[in-house]
């Protein structure tokens, strides 16, 4: 899937009077997927991950630029097309007790879509992949879940449930939005794991939203991953590089914004790069570098020119300063100790 | 008041002494602004407009006390009483009314012979105006009736003038329209077409018609919006439920007046009305309630009289003839033997008087034998409750009775029938209802349709029941069987049974309906008559014995045709609070021996006493015999 | 709330005005029988002549053909209708429809706002100290209260109240708006004139309605109190006195305030019975005759007017809601 | 170290339908004053019960069911109505879970300060009591002028728990609980959030309770450290040594099941089943069904807590005393 | 299934007050079908017997013409219970449909749809239903039903269309539209079951008003009379027979009354019970 400089724009009524403004969810953002990788996209909350998702899965239509699927364009599919579109990109949600119908069972959720879209046909044979689905996501046994309801399994149970039911249409791409953000600690890892999993065996690329850098590096180890600012992307690459040579100012906020499970290093971490915590409105973004306002290192320039992606070491960055950002946070990481592996 | 003594207790205390003459003013305990509390009902503003023949009018209560007639006549029993009239004189084709000398209007004009023919003129639509040619009035206080030859028997001449019971408009105020409709009516010419009627025997072409229509209608707009009369009390004031009337000081009759105001209070809910009466609220009230409310008022409040009368109108079931099986005499024979009278009668009015040898006649049950020669009415058929009658009549007619209980026509169909009946109207509801359940029980499935009382008359004139609920054997207007006839085949009857009409072909060739009835039945006597014609010569056949038998053979006609059953004659009643007025109140000496629950009258006077204390409707009262307490 | 969306708002409640209007006028067309039947009948009595006569020239007389095209019915009174003008009343020739309801209208809403307003506010307290108070016997009382009430019709209980306090007490008066004594105006005799005679219709509508209000609003308060506003609150130290009042109260009420359009609305349109019952001279009362009557025109002015009245007091209570909840916009509806 | 807060064989009882819950089963625990103690667990483990026991705010059905809590040497369960008045919010002030919810939705923010003062000193005048929170709100970097006169839902989630931390410290308590203070909030207000609290820490000397699942966060913010798991407070110590050497076998999976940006990513595991039904308890340690050291003690009977001379305590088989806890350090 | 329908019953069972209302719905019913079957009412007048008290041969004493007041309840209850279940169901269905496509498609469809929508709730139903009613010729219970839903649907299915609003972007929704799954398949397997316990409640609110209704079509005429009717009881105990002053009438007054208050009581518990049974997020 190859996504061309797409962009959204969502209006809002402002006050009694005036127009209505136009919110950019995501700006001029250009994205290949390749088959069975790992894409994670990450950024602060409102910065346009789930609408881009959204584009992903077809749910809304870009304002502008194209969204190509095996060379097609996905707005113009029809017939046969669209609807194997249909079953080839799948979601996973965030909270997984809203992604499940409360007054169905796990079976009559997970064999419905298998059922209506004839992958098997007749309750016997619906009935045995569902098995087979449960026991793929590791809810064994599986008899034991079938006749239960959303709401009698716990948030990871749920949550493999999801996956159960993106997989069941043998899919090529999941968008999994924030899959794990609402299950507990001790059971994050093993979504993960199963996500990854699922990756590798059944080579399904998997585009992995998030807002938490330290799961992103856990699950798209080898893959790549996009950081977005206000609807932009602002830097792009391999996941290892992105991390660990953070180019953009943003990022590297981002990342000491993450409390790290270890005492030393978190209390060493000083205070957040950043000159205001509030977000731009959206609406009117800053003019120039959409992060100027909140950049530590920025200058008139940034202000006034807008920065491109362009490529910086081995990964892509919109930053007129990357190559000056990076050193400094090289440094900074290196007086903390806080750079023992990778 | 409870524990003061009620009027038993004060009757037997030997209290009762002033009650034949007024109270001196120093006297008066209970009433000391001396106001008659009565119940009546007007539009309510705006709709209100102050001409009582202004659409809604002024309330019919209300009419009582302020206007007047020259007559006034006692519906029920026939009595006519000169009123504005001090006599009148009959000659062969004349009647002449000689007026009271020192009448007034309320906004002080004198009342003149003007204002009598005034009204004539302008509402040119009066019965009594088809029977006369022309009105003179040769003074201020001499009006003469000229009637029309052959002129209608003297007996019925009254009537006709007295049941017009304001038959007199201020000319003063009214000059504009009613010489407009004087000018309007002179353009006619007279009429050639004996067939027709007109008033004062004139032509009036449907241009003409319009034309006074039309000024009939100006004159109904017109100011002021108050109304002005001649009786005792004039109009003071009127919100939505309260109307005061005062005083007329100018009455020509001043002693009769013994109340400064009346105070009319309109409530339409019968609940609130009957609380009214209990509390002593009102000191007259018209209606018989449901007998255990009746007894329950009466011991509630010991100063309460109720007198009981006649109501010269019975409560009945008419058979729709346009639909069949209703065609079939025998069938409608058959199910005026399923009914128990009795049970109706209990149910619908319990005062009322079932007679349940008739099924409709015409004639007020009650005066059946005074109007109807006895060998006749021993001649009629007796529909008195009889099923195993009903069941051979219908066998007759080739019905059949199921196992299951329910009669089937020969067809094999179970029927299932529906009457119709005005739902505000709570005997005829009520009794309706039970008839239904009696035929339903003997096996002819019926089921009652409570109307709403606007849409169901023009639905049953238009026959969409099969059998529907009205009043019957009754005369509106005045009380004559012939006046009661014109109900039975004229008028509401006739529409409601469904009587056929003479059909014409027109200059087309359509089929067009003249109106008029065509009826041609077998009389007493075996030999067929046309009804429309005895009914059209009836009014002027002079020999009362010949009136009489034309009578005798029409009531006979309408009981073995069966068109209907009448369930009960309507009993009603009036209520009086001692309490608050003294008065002559009538059968004095036997209010201890019933404790104020008074049963029918027996004695001419009495009963004619307590006639009038309740007028039925036009009539007028005017409480000239009671006066404040 | 931006001026489009209040624009918007009232432009569809024009429309859906005009299109109750139209409804109206082609179903009452339809029906069977109408005034002139009724006065027919009268003027053929009152002037002895026949039924068809009668009606013959009663059409000449008010210009009224009921074989008229009704479109052309129609287009005559939409021009009325331009004028502010309802047309006159076809069973009371010589008065106006606007009349009518000038006269009409005033007592109708007084009695229905001050009920509405009494046992609303009755209402949403003792539903919210329901669920304030669970395990007290007020609960089963009002819900049983409440039941009971909404079964009886609620003409049957003004009769009972109408027994008891007017007669039986004499507390009250039976019928009316106001004594016929009293001059009407602006003074304080006929002020509590008019309260004195309205007091026992609105204390039906108060007694029919306030034990469904507390019932709502307990459900209502109920969801609130689970909110986590009250729990922080009640652990900040606010008095249980102003959490009743500011958190609880205000929060559960929100949602009620839209039915309070509504119960406006079908009272309205409800009235009659209870009017009749106190005869009351409201709407209730004409809306009665002109049905009875199929007076036309005086029908499809108040049912015109009542559908206005339904329209303004769903806007009010938008607007209401609006202000007490500061979350609303009136963007969406 | 002093302790501000001694909780002692707690236990907290809510009568269900179902059965009767133990959200918090005979715990014990220790919040030392002007430090800033969290208490990690996962979510049902019993965290927010505890503390609204510290509050005395247990919600509805639920009730103490045994042991005792101190503040500041006073017994917290006996305080009588007035006492209890002047002990919530002025000694004891809190910031709740759900700080979307928190305030009302139909008030004004200064209405709702006012509101909260009034219930608490009459002797403010109005003046005193905004010109005061104008300070806590400029102390938690926010527009006081614009705040104060906002509805709640006028304010971003980042800005509401601010004004939430402005609220708990309006009147001068000594102890702050924070539940979960940073939920729902993404990582950069996060950060934002810890760093306006360890300052206020800093500047006010204000004791701290943290309840969180986030062990990242307690790495940051935290001295010391409980572990509840089902209702029980299974180990707690310093907030080096537990991240250290993590002696209870939950911590330390605990500690493992994170993934971190900067350690190596390849072998992280999470901890297997799921925590147990609080309606259905297993016998024994709660842990054992989930634990690869169970044995059959841990069936039948729940470990006893030891404590070490370093202030550390733990509760697991694996350590029947206080030098045994000591000899797994050296091991 | 089964296992749904036990827990159905089980979750009936342990809520007392649904419990109760569920007996006596049963009651109803019962005597609605089998009650005319076991005692026959014999409606014939026998005046002297009237406004008796009750007494083991008349358990709630006589009506005005002498007639046992608890066989007419008895009777009735057929009456009553057939127009309330069918007006309910039309109500149902009406407002269902309606407001489901509104809701669901929406554009043009919705706006159109909850403009009539709109209208029914403008015009005030009282004097419409008397025009109605005097241009339909009611003939059957079915027919009778219908009109009186005719009037009632309005407020449903605005609330279902709202309803359906936000049921429609739920995410569990926007799964099933991601997963290409067909709109009839989501409208009644996915979104219908969430919407049935709200539907279950107003299916008997929708029974109670339709059973209130009845009464007033029946006064005006626009149905045949059914004596037995419980409203109709009502009606005639208070207007016709002047019951609120007669003081023998209590009885036969109250009888009725307290009938249709137990019936709404009844259904109000009982859907609270339905409510929990239905939702299996409650049950447990
Ligand atoms: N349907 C919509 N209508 C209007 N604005 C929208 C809509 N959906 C999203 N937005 C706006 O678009 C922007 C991006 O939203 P989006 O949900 O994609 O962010 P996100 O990165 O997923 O945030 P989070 O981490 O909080 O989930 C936000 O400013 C949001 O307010
Ligand atoms: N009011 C209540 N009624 C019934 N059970 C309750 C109540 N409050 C808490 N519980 C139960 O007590 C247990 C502990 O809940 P608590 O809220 O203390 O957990 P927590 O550790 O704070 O979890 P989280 O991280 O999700 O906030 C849970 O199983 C919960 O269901
Ligand atoms: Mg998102
Ligand atoms: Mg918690």
């Amino acid at each position: 899937m190859r996504l061309d400089s797409v962009s959204m724009y969502f209006e809002r009524s402002q006050g009694m009077f005036g127009p209505p403004q136009k919110v950019g969810a995501v700006v001029d953002v250009s994205l290949d997927i390749h088959p069975g990788e790992i894409i994670a996209l990450v950024g602060e909350s409102g910065c346009g991950k789930t609408t881009l998702g959204s584009i992903i899965t077809g749910l809304q239509k870009p304002t502008s630029g194209k969204v190509l699927y095996k060379g097609q364009e996905v707005t113009k599919l029809s017939g046969e097309k669209a609807n194997q579109f249909r079953g080839d990109v799948q979601l996973v949600q965030q909270d997984s007790y809203a992604a499940l119908n409360p007054m169905r069972t796990i079976y009559q959720s997970l064999s419905a879509p298998i059922l209506q879209r004839k992958i098997v046909r007749g309750r016997k044979a619906a009935r045995s992949r569902v098995i087979e689905l449960l026991q793929t996501v590791g809810l064994t046994p599986p008899e034991r879940f079938l006749d239960k309801y959303p709401h009698q399994l716990s948030g990871g149970q749920r949550q493999r449930i999801l996956m159960a039911r993106a997989i069941s249409l043998n899919p090529k791409i999941i968008v999994a939005d924030e899959p794990v953000s609402m299950i507990d600690v001790s059971l994050r890892i093993s979504i993960l794991n199963l996500m990854s999993e699922l990756n590798r065996k059944l080579d399904i690329a998997i585009i992995y939203i998030t807002h938490d850098l330290a799961t992103a590096r856990y699950i798209a180890g080898r893959g790549r991953m996009a950081v977005m600012y206000l609807g932009r992307v602002m830097e792009l690459g391999g996941v290892n590089d992105v991390l660990s040579h953070p180019k953009h100012p943003y990022l590297q906020a981002l990342l000491s914004a993450v409390p790290t499970p270890d005492p030393e290093i978190a209390k060493a971490m000083a205070d957040l790069p950043l000159r205001s915590l509030e977000m731009p409105n959206a609406a009117k973004p800053p003019s120039g570098c959409r992060f100027h306002p909140r950049c530590p290192m920025a200058t008139d320039r940034c202000s006034s020119e807008e920065p491109q992606l362009r490529l910086v070491g081995s990964e892509q960055t919109a930053c007129h300063y990357a190559e000056e950002a990076h050193e400094l946070w090289q440094r900074k990481m290196a007086d903390i100790g806080a750079i023992k592996s990778v | 008041g409870t524990s003061a003594p009620g009027l038993v207790d004060r009757l037997s205390a030997g209290e009762v002494k002033d009650m034949q003459q007024p109270v001196p003013d120093a006297q008066i305990k209970y009433n000391k602004d001396k106001i008659f509390h009565v119940l009546g009902g007007w539009p309510k503003p705006p709709l209100y407009q102050g001409n009582p023949f202004g659409s809604g009018g002024t309330g019919d209560t209300n009419n009582r006390y302020m206007f007047e007639g020259l007559f006034f006549f006692i519906r029920s029993m026939n009595n006519v009483y000169n009123r504005l009239a001090e006599s009148s004189e009959d000659t062969e084709q004349t009647t002449t009314v000689h007026l009271h000398q020192n009448v007034k209007w309320h906004d002080g004009a004198p009342f003149t012979s003007k204002d009598v023919w005034a009204y004539y003129r302008l509402n040119n639509g009066a019965e009594v105006t088809k029977y006369l040619t022309s009105i003179e009035t040769p003074d201020d206080y001499t009006i003469v009736f000229h009637w029309m030859n052959p002129a209608p028997y003297p007996e019925l001449r009254k009537l006709l003038l007295a049941q017009d019971l304001q038959g007199q408009i201020p000319y003063h105020i009214y000059k504009k329209y009613v010489d407009k409709a004087d000018a309007l009516l002179k353009e006619a010419k007279p009429l050639t077409d004996k067939s027709k009627d007109g008033p004062f025997n004139l032509d009036i072409t449907d241009e003409l018609s319009k034309k006074i229509a039309l000024n009939w209608n100006e004159f109904t707009r017109a100011g002021p919006k108050i109304p002005v009369g001649t009786g005792p009390y004039k109009f003071e004031k009127v919100t939505t439920t309260d109307m005061l009337l005062d005083k007329f000081e100018d009455y020509w009759r001043p002693d009769a007046v013994h109340f400064d105001k009346i105070w009319i209070k309109n409530v339409p809910e019968l609940s609130a009305q009957y609380a009214l009466v209990k509390a002593g609220k009102l000191d007259w009230y018209d209606g018989t309630p449901p007998k255990d409310i009746l007894e329950s008022l009466l011991k509630q409040n010991k100063d309460l009289v109720h007198y009981r009368m006649y109501d010269p109108a019975s409560v009945g079931l008419m058979y729709n003839i346009r639909n069949k099986p209703f065609d079939n005499l025998k069938f409608r024979q058959a199910l005026t033997y399923v009914l128990d009278k009795k049970k109706l009668r209990e149910i619908g009015n319990f005062y009322g008087q079932e007679y349940p040898k008739i099924s409709m006649t015409g004639i007020m049950p009650s005066s059946l034998e005074k109007e109807v020669d006895k060998s006749v009415l021993d001649q009629m058929t007796d529909y008195t409750t009889n099923l195993d009658k009903a069941a051979e009549l219908l066998k007759e007619i080739g019905w059949t009775k199921g196992s299951d209980g329910l009669w089937r026509d020969p067809d094999g169909k179970v029927p299932s029938f529906i009457i119709g009946a005005p739902n505000n109207w709570a005997p005829g509801v009520n009794s309706a209802q039970i008839a239904a359940e009696q035929f339903t029980k003997f096996g002819i499935p019926t089921k009652l349709k409570a109307v709403d009382s606007t849409i169901y008359f023009s639905n049953a004139d238009k026959g969409q029941y099969d059998m529907s609920m009205d009043w019957v054997d009754v005369s509106w207007g005045f009380q004559n069987p012939w006046s009661s006839m014109r109900v039975l085949f004229w008028q509401g009857t006739k529409t409601k049974v469904g009587f056929p009409n003479v059909k014409k072909k027109d200059a087309d060739g359509n089929e067009v309906d003249t109106g008029k009835l065509d009826l041609k039945l077998k009389g007493i006597d075996g030999k067929v008559y046309d009804i429309d014609k005895e009914m059209k010569r009836f009014p002027y056949v002079q020999d009362e014995q010949e009136r009489r038998k034309i009578i005798d053979n029409l009531a006979w006609i309408a009981n073995e045709n069966c068109w209907g059953v009448n369930f009960f004659q309507n009993a009603t009643g009036a209520w009086l609070n001692t309490k608050t007025m003294s008065g002559n109140f009538p059968m004095m000496d036997q209010i201890v021996q019933y404790n104020r629950d008074m049963p029918l009258a027996t004695d001419p006077d009495e009963q004619l006493a307590i006639t009038h204390l309740n007028h039925g409707f036009n009539s007028t009262y005017m409480p000239e015999e009671y006066w404040p307490r | 709330m931006s001026l489009k969306g209040v624009l918007k708002r009232i432009g569809v409640s024009l429309i859906t005005v005009f299109l109750a209007m139209l409804l109206t006028f082609f179903l009452l067309r339809m029906t069977p029988g109408s005034a002139i039947d009724t006065w027919a009948r009268d003027f053929a009595t009152q002037r002895g002549m026949s039924l068809e006569e009668a009606y013959r020239q009663i059409t000449a007389m008010i210009n009224y053909n009921p074989k008229e095209p009704i479109f052309t019915q129609l287009g005559r009174y939409l021009g009325g209708l331009l004028h502010g003008n309802l047309g006159m009343s076809m069973i009371y020739q010589n008065v106006s429809v606007n009349e009518i309801i000038a006269n009409a209208l005033p007592w109708t809403l007084f009695v229905l706002s001050v009920s509405l307003v009494i046992s609303f506010l009755i209402g949403i307290n003792l539903g919210a100290m329901m669920a304030f108070k669970r395990k007290t016997v007020l609960d089963p009382i009002i819900s049983i209260y409440a039941i009971l009430t909404s079964s009886v019709p609620n003409f049957i209980v003004g009769i009972l109240l109408l027994v008891i306090f007017a007669f039986q007490f004499g507390w009250f008066p039976v019928n009316g708006a106001y004594d016929p004594i009293v001059e009407p105006g602006f003074n304080l005799p006929f002020i509590l004139n008019v309260l004195y005679h309205g007091a026992l219709p609105i204390l039906t509508y108060v007694i029919t309605t306030i034990g469904t209000w507390a019932l709502t609003m307990k459900g209502s308060a109920v969801n609130v109190l689970g909110e986590d506003y009250i729990v922080a609150a009640s652990i900040r130290g606010v008095s249980e006195r102003t959490l009743m009042s500011r958190y609880v109260k205000r929060n559960a009420m929100l949602p009620l305030i839209t039915t309070l359009a509504v119960n406006f609305g079908f009272m309205l349109g409800g009235s009659p019975l209870i009017e009749n019952v106190f005869s009351y001279p409201g709407m209730g009362y004409y809306i009665g005759q002109a049905t009875q009557q199929r007076d036309y025109t005086l029908m499809q002015g108040l049912l015109l007017v009542t559908s206005i009245a339904v329209i303004l007091a769903n806007l009010a209570s938008d607007l209401i809601y609006a202000k007490l909840d500061p979350r609303v916009k009136l963007e969406e509806g | 170290m002093e302790p501000l807060v001694e909780v002692r064989g707690l236990t907290i009882e809510f009568p269900m339908r179902a059965g009767l819950l133990r959200a918090v089963n005979e715990a014990d625990f220790v919040i030392p004053k002007g430090q800033i103690t969290a208490l990690v667990g996962e979510s049902g483990s019993g965290k927010s019960t505890m503390a609204s026991a510290i509050m005395r705010a247990i919600s509805v059905p639920g009730r103490v069911a045994g042991g005792s809590i101190t503040f500041d040497g006073r017994d917290v369960m006996s305080l009588g109505k007035k006492e209890l008045q002047a002990y919530k919010w002025e000694q004891v002030s809190m910031v709740f879970q759900a700080a979307q919810n928190a305030l009302n939705p139909v008030a004004r923010i200064k209405d709702q300060i006012i509101e909260t003062f009034r219930a608490h000193s009459k002797s403010y005048t109005e003046k005193q009591m905004v010109d005061k929170a104008r300070n806590l709100l400029d102390y938690v970097r926010l527009d006081p002028d614009r705040v104060l006169n906002s509805f709640p839902h006028e304010l971003s989630g980042g800005m509401k728990q601010r004004v939430m931390i402005a609220f708990s410290l309006l009147l001068d308590p000594q102890l702050v609980i924070l539940d979960e203070p940073t939920t729902a909030l993404d990582v950069i207000t996060q950060a934002y959030i810890f760093d306006i609290l360890k300052k206020i820490h800093k500047d006010m000397n204000i004791t701290m309770l943290l309840l969180t699942h986030d062990i990242g966060v307690v790495a940051k913010a935290a001295d010391r450290v409980g572990v509840m798991y089902a209702g029980n407070v299974v180990e707690a110590g310093d907030v080096y040594d537990m991240f250290k050497r993590p002696k209870h076998p939950y911590t330390a999976k605990l500690m493992k099941a994170v993934p971190s940006l900067y350690e190596d990513v390849s072998e992280r595991k999470g901890i297997p089943g799921s925590p147990p039904d609080l309606l259905n308890m297993p016998p024994g340690c709660p842990f054992h069904p989930r634990c690869e050291y169970a044995h059959a003690k841990c069936k039948e009977q729940n470990p006893i807590k030891v404590y070490t001379p370093a202030g550390h305590e733990v509760a697991c088989h694996l350590y029947p005393n206080p030098e045994s806890v000591a000899e797994v350090r050296t091991s | 299934m089964s296992q749904g329908f036990i827990d159905f019953w089980q979750t009936m069972y342990r809520n007392k007050k649904a419990f109760s209302g569920m007996i006596i719905l049963a009651i109803f019913i019962f005597m609605a079908i089998f009650g005319p079957m076991m005692a026959s009412l014999d409606m014939t007048v026998n005046f002297d017997g009237r406004y008796k008290s009750p007494s083991f041969a008349h358990w709630l004493g006589t009506d005005y013409g002498g007639r046992d007041t608890f066989l007419q309840l008895v009777y009735g209850s057929r009456d009553v219970l057939s127009i309330g279940l069918f007006a309910a169901l039309f109500t149902l269905v009406l407002g269902f449909v309606i407001g489901a496509v509104s809701g669901f498609v929406g554009g043009k469809t919705d706006t159109v749809l909850m403009f009539i929508t709109n209208l029914f709730l403008t015009v005030p139903s009282f004097p419409v239903l008397m025009i109605v009613a005097a241009l339909v010729q009611i003939k059957n219970p079915v027919m009778f039903s219908f009109i009186l839903a005719a009037w009632s649907w309005a407020p449903l299915a605005r609330a279902i269309r709202s309803q359906l609003l936000s049921l429609k972007n739920r995410e569990f929704i926007i799964a099933c539209r991601i997963m290409g799954l067909k709109t009839p398949y989501i409208l009644f397997r996915e979104i219908l079951p969430n919407l049935t316990p709200y539907l279950a409640i107003n299916f008997i609110m929708a029974a109670q008003g339709a059973i209130v209704a009845s009464v007033g079509l029946m006064m005006l005429g626009l149905a045949p009379y059914s004596p037995t009717n419980w409203g109709m009881m009502i009606q005639l105990a208070v207007q016709n027979t002047g019951g609120i002053f007669n003081p023998k009438g209590y009885i036969y007054l109250i009888s009725p009354i307290m009938c249709l208050g137990l019936f709404q009581m009844a259904c109000i518990f009982f859907s609270n019970g339905l409510e929990e049974a239905l939702n299996p997020r409650l049950r447990s």
